[in-house]
């Protein structure tokens, strides 16, 4: 049975999806317990695939319908996917648990079977795209997963609907680049298989509409992840959505975008072809660097918080290009870790945002006054969170960061070292401005003058059920820093490609 | 150039149309406009698609004259015969979701309506500000 | 455009076409392997069939033959089928999808189990498609309000 | 105006990348380009005894990429369930 799990973590949720919203119209109750029963089965298949990739040591590969695979399609589980994987499973269990109160707040009843299928069928798109070794299959489960996404962020609050249009535009624009990319490629060599294309591009480096494809190919993928240029709808439609979805679209959807970018630049095509070939790392690298300055200036802006947090994955996303384009292997050490972590990172705080809005309705960060006395547990694992993402030893962010640093000292990319310095500093000034808010309390006024003298509440006034996945995850950020050291040994040095 | 042209007159076509939706996307005010700019955008692709499909003296792929496997080893195919039937595979996909996406961005140009009783969107975003 | 024209001479000829768009769409579907046609244009002649009763009737005329309900387990029941056949497949020792394992149940040999595991997942699709296009069509159509519009 | 400007100059921006690569792509319709000589002649020589179907193209959809068909086919219902989130109101008339 396990040499099926490749096929079983995409089809189990897939089907549960379709159970699901027919059992709804008997049975509301049970559509939760289907969503986590499956999402759990999830996290069984995709450890049962990393414990055996790593067993193997080598790409596991499953033949869908049984045809070899230039004809067929074709599933390859490397040590790359299968982190992403585990990663993506965790994270969407984690935040299905979250998700539950927050969405009967906030969404009409009427609503709840059909978002908890769309929630199944996102999760099912973004492990598709992570586990499919065909590129026009990932094209495909690329728009199940967005399409969700399209719905689900557009049941937000006023302006969702039309920051959810202009998604749906973009995503096009993104989706048609990618798929005029595999067009490209496809009347090039003949073949849609990416283990196929890789002996195959080779033997046309020097032509000039491969260059176009692979043009394409960032520009689609950079849409549907956000890099900067092209990330004009995501602050409006992650801020707007849902608390629960934005908690879960935030963290995954950039991230899987990321690892398909990492997939295209160094399996598909070969790695020399954008390091020797063109200056393909050096655009990126120039790309990156104005994105994280403007990202870092735009989130100082902000004084919405989930809208500050949005204007950080942007900023997120450039870190991850950068240790792409230092195009050495602490560099890549660093971007696939940082993939990993920023997922477990951005859960953190977008639950955090979703929580106190849930309790307090507040959103803008001058709002916090005195949050700290009523929601103390919420605060400490926004701690936690933004300590991470500033960079703090024993939080996983220091290390993705540490290694990110290593690779640009390494390539002698001057600029992009101080990038990622000064982000690091703007990002400490960041969080500093939304935990002084929450914490100290402003000169001259008397805190218990608004609470009317109540102690502390100890259950921060939020449902079990959202503030354990949280506490889980600030649990994730601390565990996964202290075992950076054992994934990179044991996952990460073989996810990058060998001729690093 | 007039060889370049006529040999890969698909190309040209296909640029032209993908401009054509690019634009309306782009500069468009009006969100219905918008989306047919986006259905043109998506057509170009699939004509794109369609086109490499095809092949000199070759015919529809469908096979004539057997039904079942059973007869079907006297019967030797040649591939020059039959255009390239993938490329209209992975059309019917595209197709299909394109579809879809249009579905969905009605849906969304109704709520939008229905909200803020207008497509124009200056005056959507005028109204947002509010 | 959902509400209720009378007009004897539309509704006579669509009450005699309607049937014979729906046989024709099941021909589509079962000429799919032999020439063009298949699950998705069967599919969508099929729920022609109903968006014309809904227009040339009216809205209730099409519910009270495809109730919500039905339409929404429809929906949902088409992709079933076709996931249900890939995890056959799956239990009977092959891959996923891999249709010609469907020959150690169905007395015929695995290459001909392809041809009727296609026919199969075929039919899948026609109900789902039939079934989300009457979907798309009738919200769109009273922008999600149904019967309600019928009343203004 | 200046985003129609803006746009033109995306848009022939575009178009003069997309030219460059023109060159190098077959010419239309030549019987030797790589994807009429690389995985396709596979199909069209084996489907018929391997699947027993003469169409091809179906051969190709439902069982060679079934498992697109099959994504295909639910993507289609995600659409169906996201038009009825989107839009179905619920009976007593409430905004939902």
């Amino acid at each position: 049975m396990i040499e099926q799990f490749p096929a079983l973590i995409v089809v189990t949720p897939l089907i549960m999806s379709f159970i699901l919203f027919v059992v709804s119209y008997w049975n509301e109750r049970l559509c939760f317990p289907i969503l986590l029963a499956t999402l759990s089965a999830c996290v069984v298949f995709a450890l049962g695939i990393l414990d055996m990739v790593i067993k193997h040591g080598q790409p596991i590969h499953y033949y869908l319908g049984g045809w070899d695979p230039p004809w067929g399609i074709e599933y390859v589980i490397d040590h790359l996917n299968a982190l992403v994987l585990v990663t993506v499973a965790i994270v969407a269990w984690l935040v299905a648990l979250y998700s539950k109160s927050v969405v009967e707040k906030e969404l009409h009843e009427s609503k709840l079977p059909q978002f908890y299928t769309l929630f199944l069928l996102q999760v099912t798109g973004l492990f598709g795209i992570t586990a499919t070794g065909d590129m026009f299959n990932l094209y495909v489960l690329l728009e199940i997963a967005s399409f969700s996404a399209y719905a689900i962020i557009a049941m937000g609050e006023r302006g969702a609907d039309f920051a959810a249009f202009r998604y749906v535009v973009f995503g096009t624009i993104g989706a048609c680049a990618y798929l005029l990319g595999v067009g490209y490629l496809y009347i090039l060599t003949g073949s849609l298989n990416m283990a196929d294309l890789t002996q195959l591009i080779p033997k046309l480096f020097y032509n000039k509409a491969l260059l176009v494809g692979f043009a394409l190919f960032l520009i689609g993928v950079g849409i549907k992840m956000g890099i900067f240029p092209l990330h004009t709808w995501l602050p409006d439609a992650y801020t707007l959505a849902p608390s629960a979805v934005s908690a879960l679209l935030a963290p995954l959807f950039t991230k899987v975008g990321a690892y398909v970018i990492i997939r295209i630049m160094f399996t598909v095509f070969d790695p020399s072809f954008s390091i020797k070939l063109y200056p393909v790392m050096d655009i990126l690298g120039w790309i990156a660097a104005v994105g994280i300055a403007f990202a870092c200036i735009m989130a100082l802006a902000q004084s919405d918080l989930k809208r500050m947090l949005c204007y950080l994955i942007v900023a997120e996303m450039g870190y991850i290009v950068i240790g792409i384009a230092s195009a050495n292997r602490l560099g890549l050490t660093g971007a696939i870790l940082h993939i990993v972590n920023d997922m477990f990172m951005m859960a953190c705080l977008f639950t955090v945002a979703g929580a106190i809005m849930y309790q307090t309705g507040a959103r803008n960060i001058y709002q916090f006054r005195y949050l700290h006395r009523t929601m103390p547990v919420t605060l400490g694992v926004f701690v936690v969170g933004a300590l991470s993402v500033v960079g703090v030893p024993p939080m996983c962010g220091f290390f993705s960061k540490w290694y990110l640093i290593l690779g640009t000292i390494e390539a002698k990319k001057w600029l992009l070292l101080f990038v990622l310095l000064a982000s690091s500093l703007v990002n400490a000034i960041l969080f500093f401005r939304v935990i002084e808010n929450a914490y100290l309390e402003p000169r001259g006024e008397h805190a218990f003058a608004h609470d009317g003298g109540h102690p502390s509440i100890s259950l921060d006034g939020v449902p079990w059920s959202m503030l354990i996945p949280m506490l889980m995850i600030a649990a994730g950020i601390i565990l996964l820093g202290i075992f950076s050291g054992v994934i990179i040994k044991h996952v990460i040095q073989f996810a990058v490609p060998a001729s690093f | 150039m007039l060889e370049y042209i006529i040999a890969k007159y698909n190309y040209w076509i296909y640029i032209f149309l993908l401009m054509i939706g690019f634009y309306a996307m782009m500069a468009k005010n009006n969100l219905m406009k918008k989306l047919v700019g986006m259905n043109i955008f998506q057509w170009a692709i699939i004509f794109y698609f369609v086109s490499i499909g095809a092949k000199k003296g070759g015919t529809v792929p469908i096979i004539s004259g057997v039904h079942g496997h059973h007869g079907a080893e006297h019967l030797v195919v040649h591939a020059v015969d039959y255009i390239n039937p993938l490329p209209h595979v992975l059309m019917l996909t595209a197709i299909v979701v394109g579809l879809a996406t249009t579905g969905i961005a009605l849906a969304l140009l109704i709520v939008i309506y229905r909200r803020y009783g207008t497509l124009e969107e200056d005056e959507i975003l005028e109204e947002l500000k509010k | 455009m959902v509400k209720r024209h009378e007009d004897v001479i539309i509704q006579t000829v669509c009450r005699c076409l309607i049937p014979y768009m729906q046989i024709y769409s099941l021909y589509v579907l079962v000429h799919g392997h032999g020439s063009p046609g298949g699950g998705f244009q069967g599919g969508c002649i099929f729920a022609a069939s109903f968006v014309l009763l809904a227009i040339v009737y009216d809205l209730r005329e099409a519910k009270r033959r495809f109730s919500e309900k039905t339409n929404g387990v429809f929906c949902a029941l088409g992709v079933f089928i076709y996931t249900a056949i890939g995890w056959l497949c799956l239990l009977l020792g092959g891959n996923f999808l891999d249709y010609g394992k469907l020959s150690k149940i169905f007395p015929t040999d695995p290459v001909m189990a392809r041809y009727y595991g296609m026919a199969g997942i075929e039919t899948g699709v026609q109900i789902t498609v039939m079934a989300i296009m009457v979907s798309i069509f009738l919200n769109l159509a009273t922008k999600g309000k149904h019967e309600e519009v019928l009343e203004e | 105006m200046i985003k129609k400007i803006v746009s033109i100059v995306i848009a022939i921006f575009a178009t003069s990348a997309l030219l460059v690569g023109l060159e190098d792509l077959p010419k239309w319709a030549d019987p030797k380009q790589p994807a009429s000589i690389h995985v396709s002649p596979g199909y069209i020589e084996k489907s018929l005894e391997e699947t027993g179907v003469p169409n091809i193209v179906t051969a190709v959809l439902a069982d060679y990429r079934g498992y697109d068909t099959m994504f295909e086919t639910a993507v289609i219902f995600t659409a169906g369930i996201a038009v009825i989130m989107l839009l179905r109101r619920s009976k007593n008339g409430k905004k939902a």
